[in-house]
């Protein structure tokens, strides 16, 4: 039997490799793949929750989310060429 | 977004719109051309250099593999340059063979170039008609003298065979048939929408720059400088018949477009004059048997598919072959004008300004 | 038992084999009517009128080398070729090729799955197929595919976003996602769409052109100026699978234009009853003629059609297209408003 | 049962593909590692009986953000490779141990949590007019979060012209 909890604690270990992602690369890009996942991660508890009380909700702030993604991806990609095209790297130390 | 590091592209020598072994190196910033580097010399074979090595002869056969889509109009030039020198009067029928040969022959090469320059832009059934067109010149040209691309066609004083019975008919029939064809050509071009987004405001260029680059031929009466060898210094039989020169307005590639779809159409109009008034009488002047020029240098262009093709001579007036031999090819001249026509534009420009400048490498780096 | 696992087997595999012999028959399609519409005769040698041609084309394109570029990136220049091919085949789950069917005694539906949301699948496993070409020009590290990638990845997602507008007013007037609701739908409402939304259609079928990579759009691999983009490092089998691919897209394209706007297997007419000996012809053969025909349009269109330039191209997607599927689709919103309201 | 094979194998490739994502040295093997993630967790959706946000996952995630992202590294991967040194600042190890940490701290939550049946709250679902996944959701977007839809459609639109304006060379 998969319970909400199943869900949570993978959605929860995606968060953290998410997170791990974040703090340990230096390139930039990977860092936006990272927030992407821990974005991901919320969804998937969203959702499971969703199915759990069987009320779409859950999937209406999925969508929600992921808008917020899109907008964050289209925003934080263009800074990236912004600050390519002035320091010609990706690496946030540099 | 590559502004900060230019892309170096390497277009050719192995590449399918440089008509050849053309080689442009282009730097690009994104799709945008910001300049061009024109590397030519890939297909020279020296051919100046061996003609002074031939007798005066021998030499017309190596001026059928320079312009190689236009053979017969070198062994002309040639020839009438020789015959400048000697000063021999070419007899009239012969005359007007060379003028049918010559404008068949341009009819070929403008085969050639609507159906490869279509082809760059991308329509490709044009390429299959004009070549089926192209295919009925050859046979006119096979029966002529008996070969399809490299025909050896001229003698010095006049032609070496008489035309074969019932092949002015023929010739006459082609024309009928070419009529009905150019139509065909323009309903899948002219009016085209594609083909006019295309080719309109690309590559312009005006009278007095084309000039001062050195253009000639289409390129330069594409906008609109009123050059053509045959009306200015009239050869052959050109004084005899009746044509117009087309010019543009704008000096765009459309323009070159229209100028060379309008020459096929004045091409018919002199080969149908030509063979309809073919005088009877000999085909060959009189010529010495050993050809021997007196010394001095002479310069004779005539008006090549592509251009003025000129020829500039110099005989030591004791050897039997030329001291200095130096061919002015228009395609070279026209392939000059590329760098200027392509900056600004983008990568699928250039193929397109490739082909409205109708170059033959064969020609340029002879 | 047979039901919900032998039957729908059955189907993937025909549909299968189906989908891979009509794309490979396909290319012979295309090299005869251009061949015919520029007065050549085409592939003649390998059997009578080169019937056999996909055989040959199939045995060489093995046999020849498989070029990989010493500094191409290696995993990923192999996967690029599957990507491609893999969503142009799934698409085919969600393509109603008849309605159910009585066949050997049992109901048999002549479609593999009717899912609920079945056109978003379609979009939706479309747009992943973009990866294979932007991932071939990368993994090529050569400086024509690379361009070409650039070109395919932006006219892709461009035209993407006016396909999927004029999705929108087929499913206003259907009011399902379905596929096979939306053929019921026109059904129901005694008109092929295309009828209805004529705007939605023509820009579907543009835009379409665009998504395959087809004359006049075929940018992504001009020949005459990229030396056949994205492809170019590829050879053999890999090489093939692309080729594949474009066709299969093309046979995607062509069936999801026959169940949104010209009625899928419905016969023309379909409630008119002095036609019904016109369903003598099972349901099946009309869609394949339909699609059949826009396949045609296809080649057609490659064999007239100059290119576009790639900046044109991007003018025609953004500012008239699209601005056109968004009107179109306010407009059939308003009257559907209004229908209802009446 | 059925379930149970499909959430396991789901949630192995979810994690091995995001744990691939973080890691890998190249960045475009780690964007395809990641559209590759995205597919799991769409079929994870389907699992939850989510198809519509399973297509919907596919084609804005997979079919365009990540594009995006493959677009922007291709643009940037053209001269050096990134990281191509070690910087000391960074404290990577510290991010690996507190996350370590967090991940051990789960899976003690998970040993303990997991054996209790999750109870199925069914007082909130409320009665829907319509039936079918798409419906409800499309339901909701325009009645209860109606105006939370339009913030969301304006803060894409904001983010399209910041976007438009960061990229642009000259404006």
């Amino acid at each position: 039997m998969i319970t909400p909890t199943h869900y949570m604690l993978l959605s929860a270990a995606l968060f953290m490799i998410g997170v791990v992602g974040v703090m340990v690369r230096r390139n930039i890009i990977i860092i936006f793949m990272s927030i992407e996942l821990i974005l991901n991660a919320v969804n998937i508890n969203l959702v499971a929750f969703s199915s759990q009380l069987h009320h779409v909700v859950g999937q209406v702030f999925a969508i929600f989310v992921i808008a917020v993604a899109a907008a964050e991806a289209a925003v934080g990609l263009g800074i990236i060429l912004a600050f390519y095209r002035n320091k010609e790297t990706v690496n946030i130390d540099e | 977004m590559f502004d900060t590091n230019e892309l170096v592209l390497n277009m050719g020598p192995q590449h399918p719109s440089t008509h050849g072994v053309l080689r442009v190196v282009l730097r690009l910033d994104g799709e945008k051309v910001v300049d061009a580097d024109t590397v030519i010399g890939y297909l020279h074979r020296g051919i100046e250099k061996l003609s002074e090595n031939r007798n005066w002869t021998q030499i017309i056969l190596l001026t059928d593999r320079m312009d190689y889509v236009a053979a017969a109009t070198s062994n002309v030039g040639y020839c009438e340059t020789v015959e400048k020198m000697l000063q021999i009067e070419v007899p009239r029928r012969a005359r007007y063979v060379r003028t049918i040969l010559c404008e068949l022959q341009r009819i070929a090469s403008h085969c050639l170039w609507v159906g490869t320059h279509a082809m760059d832009i991308g329509a490709m059934t044009v390429f299959l008609y004009a070549f089926r067109e192209r295919e009925l010149i050859l046979d006119l040209f096979e029966e002529f003298c008996g070969a399809r691309l490299t025909y050896n066609s001229m003698r010095i004083g006049g032609l070496p065979l008489d035309i074969p019975p019932g092949w002015d008919k023929k010739v006459l029939e082609f024309c009928r048939i070419m009529d009905g064809k150019l139509y065909e050509y323009e309903e899948l071009l002219t009016h085209n929408r594609i083909w006019l987004e295309r080719t309109k405001g690309i590559g312009v260029i005006s009278g007095p720059n084309a000039v001062g680059l050195g253009l000639c031929g289409p390129p330069l009466r594409g906008s609109g400088v009123p050059r053509d060898v045959r009306k200015d210094e009239p050869y052959a039989a050109y004084d005899e018949v009746e044509f117009d020169v087309p010019l543009g307005t704008v000096g765009d590639t459309y323009d070159r477009y229209l100028v060379r779809m309008e020459e096929f159409k004045q091409s018919v109009r002199i080969v149908r004059q030509a063979t309809e008034g073919i005088p009877e009488g000999p085909i060959v002047g009189k010529v010495p048997r050993l050809i021997k020029p007196a010394a001095g240098e002479t310069y004779h262009a005539i008006e090549s598919p592509k251009g003025e093709l000129g020829f500039f001579i110099v005989s030591d007036g004791k050897s039997t072959n030329p001291y200095r031999f130096r061919v002015r090819p228009p395609s070279f001249c026209n392939l000059q004008g590329l760098r200027t026509l392509i900056k600004g534009h983008l990568v699928a420009d250039v193929v397109a300004l490739i082909g409205s400048l109708d170059v033959v490498l064969g020609e340029v780096d002879r | 038992m047979i039901d919900s696992f032998v039957v729908p087997l059955l189907k993937i595999l025909i549909v299968l084999n189906a989908t891979l012999v009509g794309v490979t028959y396909m290319v012979l399609l295309e090299r005869k009517v251009i061949a015919w519409t520029q007065s050549r005769l085409g592939p003649m040698r390998v059997g009578p009128y080169g019937i056999l041609q996909p055989v040959a084309d199939a045995v060489k394109l093995m046999i020849k080398e498989d070029i990989t570029p010493v500094r191409a990136d290696k995993w990923v220049f192999t996967a690029a070729p599957i990507i491609s091919m893999v969503p142009a085949l799934i698409v085919y789950a969600v393509i109603p090729f008849g309605p159910e069917v009585s066949l050997f005694g049992r109901r048999v539906s002549l479609f593999i799955t009717d899912v609920n949301v079945g056109l978003l699948y379609v979009v939706s496993v479309a747009s992943v197929g973009v990866y294979g070409i932007i991932l071939a020009g990368y993994a090529s590290n050569s400086k024509y595919p690379l361009l070409a990638s650039l070109r395919a990845s932006a006219q892709l997602i461009s035209y993407e976003v006016a396909v999927t507008l004029t999705l929108v007013s087929v499913i206003l007037m259907s009011g399902t996602l379905s596929m096979v609701g939306i053929v019921n739908a026109q059904y129901n409402g005694n008109v092929w769409f295309a009828f209805v939304q004529p705007v939605a259609f023509v820009i579907f079928f543009i835009g379409g052109l665009a998504e395959t990579n087809r004359a006049p759009f075929d940018m992504p691999e001009a020949e005459q100026e990229l030396t056949g983009g994205f492809h170019t490092e590829y050879s053999g089998m890999r090489f093939a699978l692309f080729f594949l691919a474009e066709y299969a897209n093309m046979i995607v394209v062509a069936s999801v234009a026959t169940t949104l706007f010209f009625g899928g297997w419905l016969r023309p007419f379909p409630n008119v009853a002095f036609l019904r000996f016109l369903d003598l012809i099972p349901s099946w053969t009309w869609f394949l003629l339909k699609t059949f025909v826009f396949l045609y349009i296809f080649i057609w269109v490659r064999a007239t059609l100059p290119r576009y330039r790639y900046d044109q191209l991007m003018r025609l997607g953004w500012k008239v297209l699209i601005p056109l599927a968004i009107g179109n689709l306010v407009v059939t919103g308003i009257v559907k408003v209004l229908m209802v309201m009446w | 049962m059925g379930e149970a094979i499909a959430f396991y194998t789901l949630a192995a490739f979810i994690l091995g593909f995001a744990v691939l994502v973080v890691s890998t040295k190249d960045t475009v093997h780690s964007v395809l590692f990641l559209v590759l993630d995205f597919l799991f967790v769409a079929a994870l959706y389907v699992l939850l009986s989510a198809p519509f946000l399973a297509v919907i996952q596919i084609l804005v995630y997979a079919g365009g953000i990540v594009v995006l992202y493959l677009f922007v590294v291709m643009l940037v991967n053209l001269k050096r490779p990134p990281e191509a040194h070690q910087d000391p600042r960074r404290r990577s190890k510290l991010g690996f141990g507190l996350s370590v940490a967090v991940l051990l701290e789960l899976v003690a939550v998970g040993l303990i949590g997991v054996n209790e049946t999750g109870r199925p709250v069914t007082a909130a679902a409320s009665v829907m007019p319509v039936s079918g996944n798409t419906e409800q959701v499309g339901w909701l977007l325009y009645t209860s979060y109606l105006i939370p839809f339009e913030i969301a459609s304006m803060l894409l639109l904001v983010a399209m012209i910041g976007a438009i304006v960061l990229a642009k060379r000259e404006l």
